[in-house]
């Protein structure tokens, strides 16, 4: 079934894999001593599904919050779109295009799912807070204007039903869904997802994957993958990094990372 | 809008439209829930689209007299492919959406389909699916462009494409469709709809732009409809009902067809848009019914006692003060509380707030069911008709309704019975013809012009129309007493428990049954007395269940019992099926009718076992899933006795 | 019960994105409205005018200010009574000061100074959050009122800061009685809450609500942390100002910037846990519910004692009251009165059904 | 320079003071993560019953009033009242607060400073009352003899009591079953658990210690300076302390204690001047503020990395 999709994306696709969009050169990151990463490098091409597996601990949430600013490597390059950057904040990656999801839920507990997908596009809202205390004019006609995009979004991730219930009421598996839809209201051209299907069953898994899938090949979105789930991973990416302990040991295309020894050794011999 | 009808020339749909378009211009003609708000569209919007469609459909070389596929949930632009067909003197045939590819494969082949205007992805993979079984086919043309993007075939096209398409060719050529609409004459074949059928393959229905107009007229005046109605359409396209009323009749009067966003939230948008005119099928009022019920279980025991006594109340006098009878002033005071209380707050959560007229038709509805809805004070009616006859025969007029008739001879329908109690009728709005099939529709049509129905029913003493059961389904136990199924059936399930009931005697010494329990109603119930089970067949297979069923069935007895001519038909043996009646499994046909003759084949053990006397039977069953795999499931049906009534007894009883 | 939604569809964002998407509503707020503007005024006693009506508006007000930043951004502060000292204090320099300055301008720009300091005590809420901010609140509450007292130039060099508000005249028109200054406060506490409500449903207050919820995920959507959080502090303190301004102006004329103590600070936010945190309705409901409730005490105190109440048992009792309910409040029903009338306009709606 | 000292030693000293305040709260926000905001109540309430239980005594059983008896009698009925109060308050206010956000739980404790300050002087009255450890407040001599500096006796006792608890404290954490058990919980509540020790049963157990020192300290300050509600503001002065301290920090609780009583008076006796005086009310405060700037997770507190 998702193989199936995957070849549809690939065979037929009208996306074209590009240029290197975001390089990381010699990334260490340490927590007081520990080293979460060490000499790490690696790149991801415009419009590709990039995967990053590894056994639990092996430092790939710390790889994505590297790559959007949360964490500032104590070594290392990171050029994105060619331009090296040293410190970055989150909310200067996201003015850059990078959007992401976590690994735990983090939407906001307390908003709707619509005004949760709103915040999505906060950075392409230009009006001022005396705008929206007036709530008149151009205030009203931009949040209108958002509100047809985000309505886009639930559209697509067809959440329609759930609009506007609290985030918080929602199961697990819907909550990821409209974690995802917060992140694409940003329009990324990046988007970093932290195991998105992590605690889905088989059906919202799939659902998942298709419209992962459906959001690199419509919008040509490039995409940083962490999933677990190894026929996932080895389904729908387009080349897929492995850590382990902190270090890379395998890069590649999906086909070649299975076959590699040392990914075998330290992590598919281990789990499967 | 009587005067519309009057006015010569506004005697085809498109020419319909188009007045709307200059009449009312303005005035929303559809709205559809999408992104959260209801879109709405004008006449004038609906009108310009149904040009660019139909120019656009001429572009791709649909031709006059051909037929247009249209197949999907009830979506404004599906609405307007239908007007646009007919605008070129075309035939649109509407197929049920819900229908698998091979079934789908043989309408489009008997009616010989070049172009299909379809849903969405999923339907479109179908045609692809049956494609090379239908050579013909030349285009499919799809309205949701989502998922596909990497459709290349040149076979398919989008609407928006199309459209645009239109658009320009109606730029350069503007007189074009108003020639074509002008060729449009009142005899020509306005609309192809498939009878689904209980035996033999369908065959389609040809019906007239005159028989339809005049099928909505009647009904329009009958119920005084204006162009504020606000109708939702969530039922099937291609059902003859939802095209008299979402179609014909908005045509006619110009009111608002409302589509729902999806299957899912029909009831939430039913409750947003709060329709004035209804129609709806016996068993979505009863599954409202049974989750009102439900949900009003869980409320507090003083709410409970003052919502049943006003339910009370509504049952003594809601319905008189509904026809307009005379009522006690004291009851008209609890009614009226009664009304702040709940029966307001009920009509208002359940979106019947403003409805002023509500049909039912396509089965028996109970009559617990029926009052219900009247004495809350929904004008609930029932209506009679068929797929040939625009379903439109017989109305209920407003004050005078009866819980077990279908009402009086629409306007211009006339309505006799044949010696065997056969249920003729007449009128304009009879069908034209079956599609390519003279043989049947001279079978159907009797050298008067009568419609023969197949339906048995008789008068009473006012002139309304009784409905007993299909002429051919009633037959005789041996003993000779007469054996009407249906009739049968539908009393059982008038039981909130029983949601399907098949019944067994033509030929036989007694009758027996085979019942399907209602899995919400009954899992509620086995809650609340904390039975545990583990899914329907666990659950049908329970003691204390049997023992539920039983009930109901003596229940039936007894009233069967009553009746002289229906006495000897009470049920003395049943059992409760392992696996809920399907249409997956060919077991109900798409409009949820037990294929009976069907099920007797594939059970025909148990019906052995049922007149062999045994305690139980065993049995083993191919299902399909859902996701199109099959599998077996069996089970050891247990069999039970009912006591049975003497005519005698039971009236002293009663 | 009372609703009747069915055929009240919305055709456009706009009609979705209303305050109050619900006919029933707009009609009993507009009701509510014709209430306090016009019955209220023709029937009620200047003791209610000046005792409760008054003042109920007021803390509404200041309720409002804390609760954009606490209930909508989610930073506690203790020093909300500070900031309406500011603002009264503010207020009242530029009447002094400034010839012929209108009032309404003076209620403004000691909104704005309050503002202002709100801002330089907000600075701290970048590093550091929850208890350690209240602690930095609490740095606010103390100095500012040691501040206004040490510093004489603030009160016109009155005996320990005691300030007399002057004549409010708006447009030649002078508010002097009860009645006037009624209407006056009525409606400048409607239009701001207005405002306000515009604000925590536009992105503002889903920048707040976001970093309230989870500052780090709001970051990473691209929402400044700092920027959020500082208008929060802004705003909030804004509104403390202005009902600071009308606390001395439209209700008790003379302060004093000792009367701005921690004690009025823990009521206001007492009104917010009462009334319900991160509703604008809750805070009217709070604040009229925390001056009724010593009012209610007191009488009830008097027909039971009948007339030998024992001396401090009235305080004392209003304290252990005042402290229970919040114990009572944060355990039974965090989202306070407002969330019990959701809860109940839930059940209206539904009904008769219960869920 | 002999100002100076005596001025830095009469801070310290009622920094000391300060300190066992604070200490209250460490003690109960690292057993279940609460700050305790009704710690100062409850300073007030165990010498307002304290002082109470003193007046009432002589009464009630004859013996002489102001004899040691009297004393210890009355110590110990104060302290039974607060460590009945400690575990009523973890029962009835805590345990359903349980998972909610801390700042629920903070302003849940400010509630309870009202109803316990309510409910104290409701029994004991509003009046000051003055209290007597029995030890003089006047100049101990030889201090006064040799270095020319007014050192109280009274503040040295006090001190010296405090040390003296403190390193009761300190004792009971290392050696006893229960203060290990609370140390475990302090680092990790999953883990105390799976040693299989009652969370609950730890949370009351520190309720009742934090309510004994809540007695001592309200005994000192009580006896220094009357046992008035004014009492439960000075306890305020505790919360900059344990900014400055960290939250969880027994030894940063006492050298905050120390920096803030030290400061405010220095700051009060060489800056105050300047400003019209008045300035101990708030100086902490913006101590704190400022230190929090520079230094958010305290003196002892350890820095903190949020996971992502």
């Amino acid at each position: 079934m998702m193989n199936d999709m995957a070849q549809d994306a690939t065979a037929e696709g009208g996306r074209r894999i590009g240029e290197v969009i975001l390089d990381l050169q010699h990334i260490s990151l340490s927590f007081g001593g520990v080293n979460a990463l060490t000499d790490i490098s690696f790149d991801v091409r415009e419009h590709e599904i990039r995967s990053i597996i590894g056994p639990n601990g092996a430092g790939k949430s710390s790889m994505l919050n590297v790559m959007n600013g949360v964490y500032h490597p104590q070594k290392g390059n990171i050029l994105f779109r060619g331009e090296p950057r040293q410190k970055m904040d989150p909310h200067t990656a996201a003015a850059q295009g990078i959007a992401r999801t976590f690994q735990n839920i983090a939407l906001f507990k307390g908003m709707t799912v619509l005004d949760n997908i709103m915040t999505g596009r906060n950075l392409k809202m230009k009006c001022n807070l005396l705008e929206h205390a007036l709530f008149w004019g151009k205030a009203q006609r931009e949040e209108i204007e958002h509100r047809k995009k985000v309505e886009d979004v639930i559209d697509f991730l067809e959440i329609q039903s759930i609009r506007k219930t609290p985030v918080g009421r929602l199961p697990y598996g819907l909550q990821k869904r409209v974690e995802l839809g917060r992140a694409l209201a940003a329009e990324p051209t990046l988007l970093l997802l932290d195991e998105p299907m992590a605690g889905m069953n088989v059906e919202e898994k799939q659902d998942m994957c298709r419209f992962i899938l459906d959001v690199n090949d419509q919008f040509g979105t490039t995409i940083v993958l962490i999933e677990h789930d190894m026929g996932v991973v080895m389904d729908i990416s387009d080349r897929v990094v492995v850590l382990d302990y902190g270090k890379k040991i395998g890069d590649g295309p999906p086909d070649e990372v299975k076959n590699n020894a040392d990914v075998i050794a330290a992590y598919l011999g281990t789990s499967h | 809008m009587s005067d519309t009808h009057g006015q010569t020339g506004l005697d085809t749909f498109p020419r319909l439209l188009m007045q709307h378009a200059k009449l009312r211009p303005n005035r929303p003609a559809m709205r559809e829930k999408a992104y959260g708000i209801w879109q709405t569209y004008t006449w004038a919007q609906v009108a310009e689209s149904v040009r660019a469609i139909a120019c656009g459909l001429a572009e791709l070389g649909f031709k006059r007299g051909d037929r247009l596929a249209i197949i999907g949930d009830n979506r404004p632009r599906l609405y307007w492919s239908v007007a646009a067909c007919q605008c070129l003197g075309g035939i649109p045939v509407m197929l049920y959406q819900d229908a698998v590819a091979q079934e789908m494969a043989y309408v489009l082949q008997d009616a010989e389909i070049r172009f299909a205007v379809v849903e969405d992805q999923e339907q479109v993979d179908k045609m692809l699916e049956i494609r090379d079984e239908v050579p013909l086919l030349e285009r499919v043309i799809y309205d949701e462009a989502r998922g596909m993007r990497h459709y290349t075939q040149t076979l398919l096209m989008g609407l928006d494409e199309l459209q645009e398409m239109g658009r320009i060719h109606d730029r350069n050529q503007s007189d074009f469709l108003d020639g074509e609409v002008a060729k449009g004459a009142s005899d020509d074949i306005s609309i192809m709809l498939y009878t689904s059928g209980t035996t033999g393959k369908p065959k389609g229905v040809c019906q007239t732009h005159g028989a339809f107009i005049a099928a909505a007229q009647g009904g329009v005046q009958f119920d005084k409809l204006t162009d504020q109605e606000d109708i939702l359409s969530y039922l099937p396209m291609a059902w003859v009902g939802d095209h008299l009323f979402s179609f014909a009749q908005a045509m006619l009067a110009g009111f608002t067809i409302n589509c729902p966003e999806s299957g899912e939230t029909v009831m939430t948008d039913l409750r947003e848009i709060g329709p004035t005119y209804y129609f709806a099928p016996p068993r979505v009022f009863e599954n409202l019914l049974t989750q009102v019920m439900i949900r009003m279980e869980d409320a507090g025991a003083i709410k409970r006692k003052m919502f049943h006594h006003f339910m009370e109340v509504s049952r003594r006098c809601g319905a008189d003060i509904l026809d307009g009878k005379s009522v006690s002033a004291g009851d008209r005071f609890q009614y009226w509380l009664g009304n702040l209380m709940v029966y307001g707050p009920l009509k208002n959560v359940l979106g019947m707030s403003r409805i002023r007229v509500a049909y039912t038709a396509g089965a028996a509805i109970g009559p617990d069911l029926f009052r219900f809805y009247r004495s809350i004070g929904v004008n609930l009616k029932q209506l009679y008709g068929q797929t040939e006859t625009c379903a439109y025969v017989c109305l209920q007029p407003d004050g005078e309704i009866k819980l077990d008739s279908v009402g009086k001879p629409a306007p211009f329908v006339e309505v006799k019975l044949a010696d065997n109690g056969e249920i003729l009728v007449k009128g304009p709005m009879l069908l034209k013809t079956y599609y390519k099939r003279p043989d049947a529709t001279a079978e159907s049509i009797n050298a008067d012009g009568y419609f023969m129905t197949g339906d048995a029913g008789f008068f009473d003493e006012d002139g309304h129309l009784k409905i007993i059961d299909r002429a051919k389904d009633v037959g005789k136990l041996n003993d000779g007493s007469m054996f009407a199924p249906n009739y049968i059936e539908n009393k059982l399930k008038f039981f909130q428990h029983i949601k399907e009931a098949v019944t067994f005697g033509n030929g036989r010494d007694f009758v027996t049954a085979f019942i399907n329990i209602d899995l919400e109603a009954v899992g509620n119930w086995a809650e609340r007395k904390g039975m545990g089970y583990s899914g329907y067949t666990d659950l049908a297979a329970q003691d204390a269940v049997y023992e539920l069923i039983r009930e109901g069935i003596e229940t039936v007895n007894a009233d069967l019992a009553t009746d002289p001519r229906m006495s000897g038909s009470q049920i003395k043996r049943f059992l409760i099926l392992h696996k809920e009646l399907d249409a997956d499994d060919g077991e109900l046909t798409r409009t949820r009718k037990v294929r009976r003759n069907f099920v007797a084949e594939r059970y025909q053990v148990l019906v052995e076992g049922l007149y062999a006397g045994k305690k139980s039977q065993y049995i083993e069953t191919q299902v399909k899933y859902e996701d199109g795999r099959t599998g077996k499931i069996s089970a050891d049906l247990r069999i039970e006795e009912v006591k049975t009534f003497t005519p005698q007894a039971t009236k002293q009883a009663a | 019960m009372l609703y009747r939604e069915a055929g009240q569809f919305k055709a456009s964002y706009k009609e979705d994105q209303q305050i109050f998407p619900i006919r029933q509503d707009r009609v009993g707020m507009a009701v509510i409205l014709a209430i306090f503007f016009l019955a209220v005024p023709m029937f009620a006693s200047e003791y209610w005018l000046q005792a409760i009506l008054i003042p109920v508006l007021i803390f509404s007000l200041a309720a409002i200010g804390l609760n954009i930043l606490t209930g909508y951004a989610g930073q506690l502060s203790l020093g909300s009574a500070a900031f309406m000292a500011v603002g009264a204090f503010g207020a009242y320099n530029f009447m002094l000061r400034i010839d012929g300055m209108p009032f309404i301008v003076a209620l403004i720009l000691g909104g704005l100074c309050s503002a202002l300091v709100g801002v330089a005590f907000g600075l701290p809420s970048l590093r550091i959050k929850g208890f350690y901010l209240a602690v930095a609140t609490l740095a606010a509450q103390f100095f500012i009122v040691w501040a206004l007292v040490k510093f004489p130039w603030f009160s016109n060099h009155s005996s320990s800061g005691v300030i007399s508000a002057q004549e409010v005249n708006i447009l030649g028109f002078a508010f002097d009685t009860p009645v006037l200054k009624y209407l006056l406060t009525l409606a400048v506490v409607v239009v701001l809450a207005l405002l306000a409500k515009n604000l925590v449903r536009s992105t503002t207050g889903r920048r707040w609500m976001a970093v309230r919820d989870m500052d780090v995920a709001a970051e990473v959507i691209g929402i400044r942390p700092m920027r959020a959080k500082l208008s929060a502090f802004a705003v909030s303190s804004f509104y403390c100002g202005v009902a600071g301004a009308l606390y001395a102006y439209t209700y008790l004329g003379t302060v004093e910037p000792e009367g701005f103590n921690l004690d009025l600070s823990f009521k206001i936010l007492f009104m917010i846990i009462i009334g319900g945190v991160g509703s604008i309705l809750g805070s009217f409901l709070g604040a009229a519910f925390i001056v009724l409730l010593p009012i209610f005490l007191n009488v009830f105190m008097h027909s039971v004692f009948a007339g030998s109440l024992p001396a401090g048992l009235g305080s004392n009792l209003e304290l252990i009251v005042f402290g229970g309910l919040i114990i009572f409040f944060l355990i039974v029903e965090p989202h306070g009165l407002a969330r019990l009338w959701t809860l109940a306009k839930d059940k209206l709606r539904l009904w008769p059904f219960p869920h | 320079m002999g100002f100076f000292f005596e001025v830095l030693i009469g801070g310290l000293l009622s920094g000391v003071l300060y300190a066992l305040v604070a200490l209250g709260f460490v003690l109960i926000y690292k057993a279940s993560g609460v700050f305790n905001f009704a710690q100062g109540a409850m300073v007030f309430f165990a010498a307002l019953t304290f002082v109470g239980f003193q007046a009432l005594l002589p009464g009630w059983t004859g013996l002489e009033e102001g004899s040691v008896m009297v004393f210890w009698l009355a110590f110990i009925l104060a302290l039974a009242s607060m460590i009945v109060l400690g575990i009523l308050t973890e029962k009835v206010v805590l345990r359903p607060l349980v998972n909610q956000p801390q700042i629920t739980l903070f302003m849940a404790t400010i509630g309870l400073s009202f109803l316990v300050e309510g409910i104290a002087q409701a029994i004991w009255g509003a009046n000051v009352r003055a209290l007597d450890l029995g030890i003089a407040d006047e100049p101990i001599g030889w201090i006064l003899d040799s270095a020319d500096m007014i050192v109280s006796s009274f503040d040295v006792f006090a001190a010296a009591l405090a040390g003296i608890l403190v390193a009761a404290l300190a004792l009971f954490f290392q050696y006893t079953k229960v203060g290990r058990a609370l140390r475990a919980v302090a680092d990790d509540h999953q883990a105390a658990l799976s040693i299989g020790i009652p969370l609950q049963h730890i949370w009351a157990i520190v309720w009742g210690v934090a309510g004994f020192v809540a007695l001592v300290a309200g005994l000192i300050w009580g006896a220094r300076s009357g046992v008035q509600f004014a009492l439960t503001f000075t306890a305020l002065k505790a919360l900059p302390v344990l900014i400055l301290g960290g939250f969880t920090s027994v030894p940063g609780a006492i050298v905050g204690g120390l920096i803030i009583g030290a400061s405010e008076k220095l700051a009060e006796v060489y800056i105050g001047p300047f400003v019209g005086g008045g300035i101990e009310g708030w100086f902490p405060y913006m101590l704190a503020l400022f230190f929090l700037l520079v230094r958010p997770e305290g003196l002892f507190g350890e820095k903190h990395i949020d996971r992502v």
